[in-house]
């Protein structure tokens, strides 16, 4: 059999399978770590309610304050781009919808691949970005463990691998197609456990935090 | 009757063909097979002066389409002229001879064109318990081609089944069948996969082969100007993949209004022919343009790539294995939540409250 | 005697680590903008003081006791293990360059409440005796003397005798059944009596009965700043106490930021109970008398006014509006600085961090941008409600050399109670 | 000869005064309870106040002299009171209330200075049991009679 197109069924046959197995049960794993810590119940008089504030502090988070982008302007647009960007390319691809369709039965209209093209190429030039500001902003630099380039890299390479798979650069479409299956592989198998659990953790992070806050009448 | 060493020039002057029709069609030719400009100018002189090619076709395991492809034209085209032309010394379904007298005519073109004939197999060979599976006036297809192939010049594997195995090779491959090129690995092969291959390929090989000699051919022996590209490159329904149109049943509006078959499965983007260029039945159409979207049958194991009608991507992932991972998910989880819970109890009981006495460490 | 070790402090880590801390440490991604929230890191560009960096022990504890992994490398022993000298080495991170004010909290892209995260890990900090020695002796003063600052009943007393001979109005101790229980922070009674004062003439003019407790005066909780639930409970537990013995309908928590929040916010989680009064803010309690007229004042600040929040009101109390309705009543030059409301910048003292005497170099860089702030505004004079708040402006602006009287909200709005102006007005009308 | 015998016609009386008898009379009243800190700390003042010249420029210098030690003599949040010392900061406060820019209007420096001298006394009756804010208070009363009559 072809090497290449084993490859591709491959990855997205059974290396798919264990991937996705893997990011089931890690997702699950740790939200039971995290919920199984519990959280004591607040018995102080609340000034306003907390789960509705908690609730809109998942949105309004998103906004950043005049403050923040004075400081860190660069990062903060740069981090919007990047995660806009990033959110097209994954679900409004039409291949990806396909394949939400095909695990979950649940289907939405794609975007033109012109767009989705120009939106891969941004969120490949803001990951760059990001990458070299980490290098140089010292408290980036300070904070940045190995699990930060991790995390980078296995969000990277399903990008630019998805970006040469659709413009048919370099590699031939199977084999740059199986690569770009198995960096998603990688990075479902390591989301779970990295950095970019954030992923799915943020909006509790921001929901506790409006709750906390929300309590004392305050919305930040 | 035609003469034997009789060049392409004189057969076109026995049919009458005016010289202008065949610079024409010559500059067809020469687009069809991405020749350089000067090569394109050399063409029409080149092929004039060639030699009537003696040509053997060996088909093995196929069924026969390959052949039906090539010879399906109802009306006499220049591209069936070259067909013509050449000097077919040997082919079960279109040779008027048959038993030995066929075998006979084989090897009488192999003695006399020795080093100089053209192979063409069409078919997979099957070589599982000793190739029984598929013979030829008693020999097995794989001994025919190990001695056939000894002398040819080159070797054309027509159609998937040659180039790729095809549908004998798809899983579980019962006859253990193989390609050409698993087999000679001392000879020029090209391959012109498909299934079956375009006719004008054909043709616009053969023709590189006798004015230029082998094309140029990429990692799985294609000739590049036929296969450089893949369908999806040059498919009319193109604009509407890239604008996120897409056919999501074959009987509904979008498949109606000739929106993109990519979700209907269509394997254009993984696909390398020329379909979408050349198309079939004289330029009538192709699959895509027919409503249905490419297999790919130009690839490698098409036959195990997936679905016809599963989109390229799709993940082949039983519903059972979420589930079983949610529930491991939870399982490993609730015990998590056991062991969390623990620890936590644990570091309750171990702590004894702080009082102002305890807020600082034993002087060392 | 029970001596503080390593082992208690990470249990205590171990012990204090909940579902939202859990999730904050899941969520981050190293961007460092709580640095730029952070005062500390601010003026200094010392990437040491990132708030979310200040949290590495507990991040640790978190991963290698709550996580997967992490328990696979500590199993496999690859874990790196949290040690006296790194916890002491966070002395300074966790208490002097941190007031706990929640900024960091409030910019933080993912959500994560850094300075709650902040509060829990002084838990394991005091329990492993890695507390500074000020807080430390706030915290024993408290718990014997009553107040963190060493003012007995006796004291108080005097404080009381001379704020009656001043007002002429009779302050009670102990008496049952009244409205309000009025609370008083150490602070003020050394510093500012004048708050006492101005309390004393403003109930009278509302026509309000109130009282203070000879057995929980004290509104600070030393405790809450050192990170000692036990500590703090003990004294929320004097308050609770008395105001349910003297059974008052509300306690009023004077100009001081953690102590409002110890009471109102933290306390019925110490004693594991609601109350049976209410906490308000002395703001909030004058806001209100105002709102039903009981709060007639006259005269307007002829100086230009800006109002400095104290965090624990502000950002953390929810008490933001209030000062501004009272301010506007007493002045129509008031401008707001930069950062204000729940958005406002620290003084740099709160969180116990101006107990921290060895802290001060520090606080006083840190004060910087607030100076900034406040001259942007142009005011002649600085309003505060927080009497910490207050002193470390003070010496702010002292370091800095502005020229500014810095005044606290109570006592400039009992300054044009309309009883008083009568004087006022006869000597205006003679200038 | 004016009596004085409460805090209602003992601010009524300093109302009457003009900013610089105002802020002679403060002088004053820190001047009596100078025992309870440093005189020297003072020494400038007192001579300052003497000089009937000085101008509003060297009084201002002072001021800032005297916040100096105003501020530093704060009691932080969380520290052990001294109470000697928070009797020596009212002190301090009562000597700034005497170098105030007499020019700006809205300002009672007398009265303030003799409140603030007034808890000097009641911080230092905290430290040590003997001092008397009462004994303080009539004190002034009669200083400002004196002052008064010296008129």
């Amino acid at each position: 059999m072809d090497d290449y197109m084993s490859l591709l069924l491959l990855s997205k046959g059974l290396l798919f399978e264990i991937a996705l197995v893997i990011f089931i049960f890690g997702v699950l794993l740790r939200l039971f770590e995290i919920f199984s810590l519990g959280r004591k119940k607040d018995l102080s008089e609340p000034k306003a309610n907390p789960t509705i504030i908690g609730i809109k502090t998942i949105f309004t988070r998103s906004i950043p304050s005049y403050e923040m982008m004075t400081k860190r302007g660069f990062l903060i647009v740069n981090g919007i781009i990047f995660h806009v960007g990033l959110f097209i390319v994954v679900f409004l691809l039409a291949p990806h919808i396909t394949v939400i369709d095909r695990l979950i039965d649940l289907s939405w209209s794609p975007l033109s691949s012109q767009i989705i093209n120009f939106a891969t190429v941004v969120t490949i030039f803001s990951m760059i970005v990001i990458l070299v500001h980490r290098f140089t902003h010292p408290v980036m630099k300070a904070l940045t463990t190995s699990g930060d380039y991790v995390a980078w890299i296995v969000t990277f390479l399903p990008i630019i691998s998805g970006y040469m798979a659709y413009n048919h650069l370099l590699l031939p479409y199977n084999l740059i197609l199986a690569l770009h299956i198995l960096s998603v592989d990688l990075l479902l198998i390591v989301l779970p456990f990295s950095k970019l659990s954030h992923s799915f953790t943020f909006f509790m992070a921001r929901y506790y935090s409006g709750t906390i806050s929300g309590r004392k009448g305050v919305q930040l | 009757m035609q003469k034997l060493n009789a060049t392409l020039m004189d057969e076109l002057n026995r049919r009458g063909i005016s010289r202008r029709s065949f610079l024409q069609y010559c500059v067809v030719l020469a687009s069809t097979m991405g020749l350089s400009p000067v090569m394109a100018n050399q063409l029409p002189e080149k092929l004039l002066n060639t030699k009537r090619q003696s040509v053997i076709w060996l088909s093995f395991q196929e069924c026969t389409g390959c052949a039906e492809a090539i010879t399906r034209a109802d009306k006499l085209t220049l591209e069936n002229l070259i067909f013509n032309f050449i000097s077919l010394d040997y082919q079960h379904t279109l040779m008027a001879a048959s038993g030995s007298a066929a075998e006979e005519a084989k090897h009488n073109a192999i003695e006399k064109n020795k080093g100089k004939y053209i192979l063409i197999v069409d078919g997979s060979i099957p070589i599982k318990d000793g190739g029984v599976y598929s013979t030829v006036a008693g020999e097995t297809n794989l001994d025919i081609l190990k001695r056939d192939a000894k002398d040819a010049m080159a070797i054309v594997s027509l159609g998937s089944c040659a180039a790729f195995g095809g549908l004998p090779q798809a899983q579980p491959n019962p006859t253990g069948a193989v390609s050409v090129d698993e087999i000679i690995k001392d000879k020029p092969i090209i391959n012109i996969p498909g299934c079956p291959p375009i006719p004008n390929i054909i043709t616009g090989v053969l023709a590189h082969v006798l004015t230029f000699g082998i094309p140029t051919l990429d990692q799985y022996k294609r000739p590049v100007a036929f296969y450089g590209s893949s369908v999806h490159d040059n498919c009319y329904r193109r604009p509407f993949y890239d604008k996120g149109m897409f056919a999501t049943n074959f009987d509904d509006e979008a498949a109606r209004s000739g929106w993109c078959l990519y979700k209907l499965g269509c394997k254009g983007p993984m696909t390398h022919n020329a379909c979408a260029v050349e198309k079939w039945n004289g330029g009538v159409s192709f699959p895509i343009q027919s409503g249905h979207g490419c297999i790919g049958c130009s690839e490698k194991d098409f036959w195990d790539s997936g679905g016809f009608y599963e989109s390229m991507a799709s993940p082949v992932v039983s519903a059972e294995t979420i589930s079983m991972a949610a529930v491991a998910g939870v399982g490993v989880g609730v015990a998590a939540t056991a062991l969390n819970k623990i620890k936590k109890a644990k570091s309750l009981k171990n702590s004894e409250p702080v009082t102002i006495k305890d807020l600082k460490q034993e002087e060392a | 005697m029970s001596n503080a070790t390593l082992e208690k402090g990470i249990n205590s880590f171990v012990k204090m680590i909940d579902a939202p801390i859990a999730s904050f440490f899941s969520s981050c991604v190293s961007c460092g903008m709580c640095a730029d929230a952070c005062l500390f890191y601010q003026e200094t560009g010392d990437v040491k003081y990132t708030p979310i960096a200040k949290l590495e022990p507990l991040r640790r504890a978190w991963e290698q006791e709550y996580t997967l992994f992490g328990r696979l490398k500590k199993l496999l022993g690859l874990s790196k293990k949290i040690t006296n000298e790194e916890l002491k080495q966070h002395t300074e991170l966790v208490y002097n360059s941190c007031t706990m004010c929640a900024r960091c909290s409030m910019v933080c892209p993912v959500g994560n409440d850094i300075a709650y995260m902040i509060r829990k890990m002084r838990e394991g900090m005091a329990a492993g005796g890695f507390a500074p020695a000020g807080l430390i002796g706030a915290s024993n003063r408290a718990v014997e003397i009553g107040s963190p600052m060493g003012l007995t009943l006796h004291a108080l007393s005097a404080q009381i005798k001379h704020a009656e001979k001043a007002t002429g109005i009779t302050i009670n101790l102990d008496k049952s059944d009244v409205e309000y229980m009025v609370l008083l922070s150490s602070m003020e009674l050394i510093n500012f009596p004048e708050y006492l004062e101005a309390i004393a003439k403003i109930f009278k003019q509302a026509g309000k009965t109130w009282t203070i407790s000879s057995t929980a005066f004290e509104a600070t909780n030393s405790g809450i700043q050192i990170g000692s639930s036990d500590i703090a409970r003990i004294l929320v537990k004097r308050i609770v106490d008395s105001a349910e013995k003297l059974k008052v309908k509300t306690v009023i928590s004077p100009e001081c930021g953690h102590a409002f929040t110890a009471i109102r916010y933290e306390g019925p989680n110490l004693i594991g109970r609601k109350y049976n009064f209410e906490v308000k803010h002395i703001l909030e309690v004058l806001d209100s008398f105002n709102e039903a007229g009981l709060l007639p004042t006259e005269g307007l600040e002829k100086e230009k006014l800006t109002f400095h929040d104290p965090c624990s009101l502000a950002r953390k109390g929810g008490v933001i509006d209030e000062p501004r309705r009272l301010l506007k009543k007493v002045s129509d030059n008031f401008t707001e600085m930069t950062d204000h409301g729940a958005r406002n910048w620290c003084c740099g003292g709160g969180g116990g961090a101006s107990a921290i005497e060895e802290g001060e170099p520090l606080r006083l860089k840190a004060f910087k941008t607030k100076q900034k702030q406040i001259e942007e505004t142009e005011a002649t004079t600085l309003v505060t409600a927080c009497a910490n708040c207050r002193i470390v402006l003070e010496e702010g602006v002292e370091h800095y050399n502005m020229d500014m009287p810095i005044v606290g909200l109570t006592e400039l709005l009992a300054e044009h109670l309309v009883d008083k102006p009568k004087q006022k007005l006869k000597k205006e009308a003679k200038q | 000869m004016k009596t004085i015998t409460n805090d209602k016609q003992f601010k009524a009386t300093i109302d009457e005064l003009s900013s610089l008898q105002n802020r002679k009379l403060a002088t004053l009243f820190l001047q009596n309870v100078m025992g309870l800190t440093d005189k020297k700390k003072y020494q400038q003042l007192l001579t300052l106040a003497s000089n009937k010249n000085a101008t509003e420029q060297e009084y201002a210098n002072l001021q800032t002299a005297i916040q100096t030690m105003v501020v530093e003599t704060n009691a932080r949040c969380g520290t052990d009171t001294d109470w000697a010392a928070q009797a020596e900061h009212f002190v301090a406060k009562s000597a700034l209330s005497c170098v105030k820019d007499a020019n700006r209007s809205n300002q009672n420096s007398a009265y303030d200075s003799a409140m603030y001298a007034r808890m000097a006394c009641n911080f230092a009756s905290i430290a040590d049991g003997k001092s008397d804010e009462q004994a303080e208070t009539q004190a002034q009363y009669q200083i400002l009679i004196q002052f008064l009559g010296d008129k």
